[in-house]
């Protein structure tokens, strides 16, 4: 079992290095999509394990799944096709270098988390906090690096999903409310930001958010 | 219960009313609701604030919804400045849609989201869970943010999309921060259900985790920090003030800014009382007030859009409050008067702006001439409110920022106070450069002068009137609250 | 003190009444100086009763604002203070009312009196507040109401840049008084003035920031060079009665303020009392020589104001130097000059600023280049002004002299005999106090000569007219009171100080006031002798043939108005000589060739601290804080990064 | 009151023109003529008291007011200046200010009635007055200040007292300067060469007698006299500060006194018929050099 656990985690560690290095949209979504699935089924199942399937991990997992899993790579989908864009232009970092990048960032992660060992973290897995971390850290990579709003979009679910995995590596089993509330934002976010998307394409043809230089003093 | 169901009210009303807009269609019954709603809100948040200044803290859902005087005092400015902008909406849009820049069939949408908006932010005050309290925060850019292109140009859309991304970026950096101070109170004894209500974290500070809390204090300044407009987090404030309509900036500099600024407050105290006093929190605050007033400084020189140079305002303004709470004292408690007078005259002052640029058409300082002829009323509410807002007596920010230098000179921090002043003269100096121009100055655009309507001089009227009082002096009961919300962020 | 509390309040209501009746220009107008002549008369009571009796009055009220309190107290200082600015004030006012009516077609007069009536009650609170949280609010109150004055004329743009150059120095003024209220009330550990006595036991080096802060703070107000750049655009922009009571007592609440600092800071550093004089002659010296370049009436004045400021300011310097080299002479007789000098240039300064009101009124017209010939025109304003203008030159028999003379002597009697501490401040100020006594009488001498005497030089002198008597009543009070007071200062003096001054200063006192009783002896000789010429010579010319001609023009045929001298002209030959200090820009396109163009010439003296220190300064503070301009550049993903480099600086730096 | 109080104004008032007339002398000894008689300017001012008086029509009272004011206030100043040992009839500490801004007084009223009649000769040299004067008035205070603290005293009576003539024996040095600086100083403020030439006819080039153009009959009259009593006083200054001389008789001091007056009268007169009037420009260096005079004195005397 704890070796099953550890492999789910470098897939997704590894989800996320190909997240970073991949230039087509084709490969970004349905990796996003895999990613949520994973976090989906592997979460929950390691917290709860000991305990038995519980209401409460029943409903998360029947809830996250189709969310992260399916509707998130969905609503991206719909987005790429009413803009008609394929893939993404040319990064202010070329991919090799956002993957150099990212394990720059994985080392990052595992150093945040020696920092935080031994100061009695409820840590249910050692991989979990790194894990957490790093993927937090590649979604704002994403975001900072990547020129297309969609690939914004697309690093911001990275790091929800990240900090989906915080919360459970720091708070444990949280209120089940709670969990909802947090989710049912993410998923508004993302609805509004796709909407946001339609209307820039609408409006200026492209959704190259480096090109969105008009306001400034 | 009771006292429950007020809490209840507070967050269930605006959501009603905003579902009541979307059903119907005419912009009539949408304004009548809007008010409706609004002005329902507004005797419940003094009624609420009464039952908390008898009772003292009011709690329903199992502790899940809370109210103490310092949320209950963020709750009625919320409606107060909820109101004004609502009663200044009923005039500004009828005459956008007059210059075709508004489309009434949006009008259902946009009293919707209005209405949402002022719910969402009732439950960052009303909930006692900091999960919720973020669950809010983050409602709050989600429903706002087409509140801002409302009027669908390139650069409204720009800043929408910049301020969605930043916020929610930040505001994402928050929840770490909110995660990890579960995580301080992990060895906490008590359900696992209390671990992230703020009351059961309040009592139980001393013993929380100091390093874990320091490293989540950090987190959330920043997150929550950029939503309030802390520099240098602050790039997307401008461009979204400046793009939005009049009444949504006035909300935004208003009362959005100070419901990020709120969590801020809440979590002070945990953080401080966690790290056994030592003003570690209190100095990143000061840290970033005194950062943000010099930004803001900066970028007021050479302002050349009305609008922007508010925003830029707003920013100093969350500034001086961040330098006021980092100080503690009386510092905290000039704060949170500062918030009120910020939240009298800010909104007045966007109010007015909008209507110069309204009127005039364009965003440009040096387009706006002679507005004293052209329209009286707002041209002196904009005037007075700006003399207001750069803290000239006998307006009540004088007496607040007076309050700060206090506490400033109390801690005997030197470098603080010259910077404090520096920024607060460039302020004054580059605020003032144009406000001559735009009120007397010769004006080459043939341009109707306005009627004026009694609403708008209620509109400009109150706020001044409201500051000009508390610069005279202050009730007893209006400093008995200040001193218990002050209380409860210093930890008493 | 009821009085002086009904006399607030007077203030008050009236200014709200004119504001309500702003349709009205006469209910306005009736409001605005009905309210402002019984205030001041309401609160010229208790002034005088604490002048003459010696008992300071206290009143305090609670005041619902965290760290103030509404306490007042009118001691000898305050009464001192007070009586000028009643006086002035009630007078402007009267002035004010036939002044500003006939704005009334254009402009809101109800504000306009609102904010004077507010202005007067601001600055008496000023005076009396005892409390630094009200000291400061009446002290913005202040600066707000005569800043809306000063933009009366807002729709002209020299008006505008008046008024922001005011109100940011001011305000910059104000930033430096709350950082020194504030430190000295930690120190003292209350707000209260009455509990501040006891910082004279700080180190020097406390106190000494404190005397730093309050003569850059007061002096802004007080125009203190280089912080006067407000008052030469201000009070010309201003309406004269305004101009009038800004420049004859609002800017002494700036010195009003600072000898109420130095009252509590104790026994003076030496060097305290050096700042003060180099203060005081760096003013008088370059603002007499300003005034001398000007040709604007009121810009001249504005600048005398600066200079009379200095010799205050010196006064205030061998006050200093007196106390902390113990030598009485040099701080009774030099602290009483410059508060009698307070006294006389609220009057004279008052006055000649309603008369170029006048001449304002009159003729429409500020450059004295194109006046001329009004004293036939307007006689009165003529005769008032010739009074002023005797007065700021020091000259006897008339006030100045009083003022000027008690500090001379006490650096004659007090300094030069003393040992080279006291001597060499005593010898500059003599040295440097002549030199403005001479160029005074250049400047004045110009300004009247020029301005009333001669023929005039533009179209618009032809019909120059009086004005009305309201207006010249209050002028006349004015210049009457001049001569008074010059002539009855033996008196007036003793009488006042003798509640304030121990019996050993008194004793002191009384020594330059036998010299000023003397000087008074010899002015009534003067006028006899006068009175005596003038029988005579016209004994002499009743028998003999009185002709009029023309002015001797040298056998040249076809004089024109437009030959005489200029007010530029006359002051030609001192500019050219002290343009070291005053940097004259001048532009000459001579006549060239056979048949020249026409040729033209212009001269005008620009601020030298504006134009050299504050102007390039501030742009480039400006440019610098410019260069933050590029962080906000428009791109999102830096943006989102100086978040994440934000969170990452504080992680290592806080963690 | 002691009668003997009037003495000094009763000198200056009978003798003053006089002095004139032995300057006069002494330039047609120099140019050898004969010259004038020595009361030439009685004569003079008798003539003008007879006449009627011509004025412009530009004029107000201030012209006429102006010569009655400067032959008043140099007749005050007689009243606080001693002579010959004798106090003046107005002494008190401080009367040298009183005296210096009295002859301010003179000169304010003398510009303005210059002013008054329009003219622009007449403008260009109140022009000049003004600025020279006030340089002026700087070296006379300047040399106010060494007597003030060699004497210790504030008034010229207790200034030139009987112990006098001690003090300028330990302080020779100084009162040379000193006198050097008010003979320079009495050049200047009685127009006389080099820096202003009372006989030239030329109006552009003159200070002080262009600005009387216009005077004429009585008027001219005072104000002749008015410069007679003006060089009296400020002669007398000059020659007590440089020959202090004390007999301890009154008359023989008076008689000392008056015969200083007279050798004053022929040390201008020398002056003036050595010296060329010097470029108008070049005059407030002579007024610098007087300053800077009575400053090495005032070094010498703080030393």
């Amino acid at each position: 079992m704890e070796q099953l656990i550890n492999m789910l985690m470098v897939v997704i560690l590894l989800t996320n290095l190909l997240l970073l290095g991949s230039s087509r949209m084709g490969t970004c979504i349905p990796t996003l999509g895999f990613q949520g699935i994973l976090l989906g089924l592997a979460l929950p199942v390691l917290l709860f394990l000991p305990q038995g399937i519980t209401t409460h991990i029943l409903v998360l997992v029947l809830i996250t799944i189709p969310l992260r899993g399916i509707l998130f790579p969905f609503i991206l989908f719909r987005v790429i096709r009413k803009t008609n864009i394929q893939r993404e232009i040319e990064p202010f970092i070329s991919y090799p270098v956002s993957i150099f990048l990212g394990i720059l960032a994985l080392v990052l992660a595992f150093w945040m988390n020696s920092r935080l060992t031994g100061m009695s973290v409820p840590s249910l897995h050692p991989l979990l906090l790194p894990v957490a971390f790093y993927t937090i850290l590649v979604g704002l990579i994403l975001i900072v690096s990547r020129k297309l709003a969609i690939n914004q979009v697309l690093g911001y679910i990275v790091m929800e999903n990240g900090m989906y995995v915080l919360g459970i590596a720091f708070a444990g089993e949280v209120h089940l409310l709670l969990e909802l509330g947090v989710l049912m934002d993410v998923f508004v976010a993302v609805f509004v930001m796709s909407i946001a998307i339609y209307r820039i394409s609408r409006e200026f043809d492209h959704i190259d958010v480096n090109q969105l230089q008009n306001l400034k003093d | 219960m009771e006292d429950g169901l007020i809490l209840w009210a507070l967050l269930v009303i605006p959501f009603l009313g905003g579902f009541c807009c979307i059903l119907s269609s005419k912009g009539f019954t949408i304004r009548w609701i809007a008010c409706a709603t609004v002005w329902t809100m507004l005797a419940t948040a003094f009624v609420s604030l009464w039952i908390v200044s008898i009772e003292g803290a009011i709690q329903a859902a199992h502790g899940w919804l809370f109210l103490d005087m310092l949320s209950s005092y963020h709750v009625v400015l919320l409606q107060v400045v909820f109101a004004l902008s609502t009663l200044f909406a009923k005039s500004y849009f009828p005459a956008e849609i007059a210059h075709n820049a508004f489309n009434s069939a949006l009008l259902p949408r946009y009293g919707m989201l209005w209405l949402s908006a002022l719910g969402a932010m009732n439950l960052v005050f009303v909930s006692n869970n900091i999960g919720i309290m973020w669950v809010g925060v983050e409602a709050t850019t989600l429903i706002t943010a087409f509140l801002i292109c409302i009027h669908v140009t390139p650069k409204s859309l720009e800043a929408m999309w910049k301020y969605l991304i930043m916020c929610s970026v930040g505001v994402a950096l928050a929840f770490i921060g909110t995660m990890l101070v579960g995580a301080a109170g992990g060895n906490l004894k008590g359900s696992h259900s209390q671990s992230l209500l703020w009351t059961f974290l309040y009592e139980n500070a001393g013993s929380l985790n100091p390093f874990f809390m320091k490293m989540a204090f950090l987190f959330l300044v920043v997150g929550y920090g950029t939503k309030a407009g802390f520099a240098p987090m602050h790039s997307w404030l401008p461009d979204a003030h400046s793009q939005a309509p009049a009444p949504v900036s006035a909300l935004f500099s208003g009362f959005l800014l100070s419901t990020a600024f709120y969590c801020i407050m809440r979590y002070l105290p945990l953080v401080e009382m966690a790290t056994g006093k030592t003003g570690w929190a209190m100095d990143i605050l000061v840290f970033f007030g005194l950062f943000s007033i010099i930004i803001a400084a900066a970028f007021m020189v050479f302002q050349q859009d009305i609008k922007r140079l508010l925003a830029y305002s707003s920013i100093e303004h969350i500034g001086i409050m961040a330098v006021g709470l980092g100080l503690g004292g009386v510092g905290t408690f000039a704060a949170l008067f500062h918030l009120l007078n910020h939240s009298m005259g800010k909104p007045l002052c966007f109010f007015s702006a909008g209507k110069l640029v309204q009127i005039y058409g364009t965003n440009s300082i040096y387009r706006i001439k002679n507005a004293l002829k052209i329209t009286p009323v707002w041209a002196t509410g904009f005037f007075l409110s700006f003399l207001a807002l750069i803290g000239m007596a006998p307006f009540a920010i004088f007496m607040s920022k007076f309050q700060i230098l206090k506490a400033i000179i109390e801690k005997a921090d030197y470098i603080s106070l010259a910077l404090f002043l520096f920024g607060c003269a460039v302020v004054f100096i580059s605020a003032l450069r144009y406000m001559l121009l735009i009120l007397w100055g010769e004006s080459e655009a043939n341009i109707h002068p306005q009627k004026a309507y009694k609403k708008d001089i209620f509109l400009v009227a109150f706020p001044m009137l409201v500051l000009l009082i508390l610069g005279l002096f202050m009730p007893e009961f209006l400093q008995n609250i200040l001193q218990k919300a002050a209380n409860i962020i210093q930890g008493y | 003190m009821t009085f002086f509390l009904y006399s607030l309040s007077i203030f008050l209501v009236s200014g709200l009444l004119a504001l309500i009746s702003k349709r009205s220009a006469f209910l306005s107008s009736f409001f605005g100086i009905a309210g402002c002549v019984a205030g001041c008369v309401l609160g010229l009571i208790p002034s005088i009763q604490v002048l003459l009796s010696g008992q300071g009055l206290s009143f305090s009220f609670p005041w619902a604002m965290p760290l103030g309190a509404f306490v007042l107290n009118i001691d000898f200082l305050s009464a001192f203070f007070l009586v000028p600015v009643f006086v002035l004030c009630a007078l402007a006012g009267l002035y004010g009312g036939q002044y500003l009516y006939s704005y009334r077609s254009t402009h809101c007069l109800g504000f306009s009196w609102f904010c004077f009536n507010i202005l007067v009650g601001s600055m008496a609170l000023v005076i009396v507040a005892a409390n630094a949280l009200l000291f400061l609010l009446a002290w913005e109150l202040m600066a707000l109401a005569s800043f809306f004055l000063v933009i009366f004329e807002a729709k002209k743009e020299s008006v505008r840049k008046a008024g922001w150059m005011y109100l940011i120095t001011t305000h910059i003024g104000t930033a430096f008084l709350l950082a020194m209220f504030l430190l000295m009330a930690q120190s003292a550990k209350s707000m209260n003035f009455m509990d501040w006595d006891k910082l004279e036991y700080l180190p020097s080096l406390a106190r000494g920031i404190f005397f730093i802060l309050a003569v850059v703070g007061f002096g802004a107000k007080a125009g203190f060079m280089p912080l006067h750049i407000w008052l030469p655009e201000a009070h010309p922009a201003a309406p004269s009665h305004v101009s009038s009571v800004m420049s004859g007592v609002m800017i002494k609440t700036g010195i009003y303020g600072l000898i109420r600092i130095l009252s509590f800071l104790g026994f003076p550093s030496f060097w305290w009392g050096w700042t003060l004089l180099a203060i005081g002659i760096i003013s008088g010296v370059l603002g007499i020589l300003f005034a001398l370049a000007q040709s604007d009436l009121k810009r001249l004045l504005a600048y005398s104001t600066v200079e009379n400021v200095g010799i205050i300011t010196m006064g205030l310097g061998i006050t200093l130097l007196g106390i902390a080299y113990q030598i009485p002479v040099l701080t009774v007789i030099g602290f009483v000059g410059s508060l009698f000098h307070v006294l006389n240039h609220a009057l004279y300064k008052g006055l000649l600023f309603l008369c170029a009101g006048a001449v304002l009124h009159g003729t429409g017209m500020r450059d004295i280049n194109l006046m001329g010939g009004l004293l036939k025109r307007m006689r009165y304003t003529g005769l008032f002004f010739l009074a002023g203008a005797i007065a700021i030159c020091g000259l006897p028999p008339l006030n100045g002299f009083g003022s000027e003379f008690l500090i001379y002597f006490a650096c004659f009697t007090g300094g030069i005999p003393g040992s080279h501490n006291v001597a060499i401040p005593a010898l500059a100020l003599i040295i440097f106090l002549s030199l403005i006594g001479g160029l005074s009488i250049a400047c004045f001498s110009k300004a009247f000569g020029i301005a009333f005497s001669g023929e005039p030089r533009h179209e618009s002198m032809n019909h120059a007219h009086d004005t009305g008597w309201l207006m010249k009543i209050p002028m006349g009070i004015l210049a009457l009171s001049c001569i008074l007071v010059g002539f009855l200062s033996p008196c007036l003096l003793p009488r006042i100080f003798q509640n304030y001054l121990s019996a050993e200063h008194l004793g002191i006192l009384e020594k330059a006031t036998f010299s000023l009783s003397q000087i008074t002896i010899a002015s009534i000789v003067f006028l006899f002798l006068l009175g005596i010429l003038a029988l005579v010579r016209s004994l002499l010319l009743c028998v003999r043939k009185v002709e009029t001609t023309v002015t001797w023009d040298c056998g040249y045929a076809a004089p024109t108005a437009r030959m005489q001298y200029t007010g530029t002209s006359f002051s030609q030959i001192l500019v050219e000589f002290y343009n070291f200090f005053l940097r004259v820009k001048q532009k000459l396109s001579a006549p060239k060739g056979l048949f020249p163009e026409p040729g033209s010439f212009s001269m005008e003296t620009p601020d030298l601290f504006q134009e050299k220190v504050f102007s390039p300064l501030f742009v480039r503070t400006g440019n610098v804080l410019c260069i933050l301009h590029t962080l906000q550049h428009g791109r999102i993903h830096l943006y989102v990064l100086y978040i994440i480099v934000m969170l990452i600086v504080l992680l290592l730096w806080k963690l | 009151m002691n009668a003997n109080l009037f003495i000094p104004t009763l000198f200056a008032v009978v003798f003053a023109p006089l002095i004139l007339g032995i300057i006069n002398r002494t330039k047609a000894f120099f140019g050898g003529r004969h010259g004038q008689p020595f009361l030439q300017l009685y004569y003079d001012l008798f003539k003008l008291l007879r006449k009627g008086a011509t004025y412009s029509k530009t004029t107000t009272y201030i012209f006429r007011l102006g010569p009655m004011v400067g032959l008043v206030c140099v007749l005050l100043a007689t009243t606080l200046v001693p002579f010959g040992g004798i106090r003046s009839f107005l002494c008190f500490p401080g009367d040298i200010l009183l005296f210096a801004y009295i002859l301010g007084l003179m000169r304010f009223f003398t510009v303005l009635a210059a002013l008054d009649t329009g003219s622009s000769f007449e403008g260009m040299g109140a022009a000049r007055e003004v600025h020279f004067s006030a340089l002026a008035e700087v070296a006379f205070f300047l040399g106010l200040i060494v007597l003030a603290k060699a004497t210790s005293s504030a008034s010229f009576s207790d200034m030139y007292s009987s112990s006098f003539p001690y003090i300028w024996i330990a302080n020779s040095t100084q009162m040379l300067l000193v006198g050097v600086a008010f003979f320079l100083v009495l050049l200047t403020e009685n127009a006389r060469i080099p820096v202003d030439d009372p006989n030239t006819h030329l109006e552009l080039t003159m200070i002080h007698e262009v600005m009387v153009l216009d005077h004429s009959g009585p008027d001219f009259a005072f104000i002749l006299y008015g410069s007679a009593l003006k060089l009296w006083v400020l002669g007398t200054i000059f020659t007590q500060t440089i020959f202090p001389f004390r007999s301890g008789s009154i008359y023989l001091d008076l008689l000392f006194s008056f015969l200083a007056m007279i050798v004053l009268g022929v040390i201008v007169g020398i002056v003036e018929s050595t010296m060329a009037r010097l470029r108008l420009l070049r005059v407030p260096q002579l007024l610098v050099a007087a300053a800077a005079l009575s400053t090495v004195a005032l070094v010498l005397s703080m030393r």
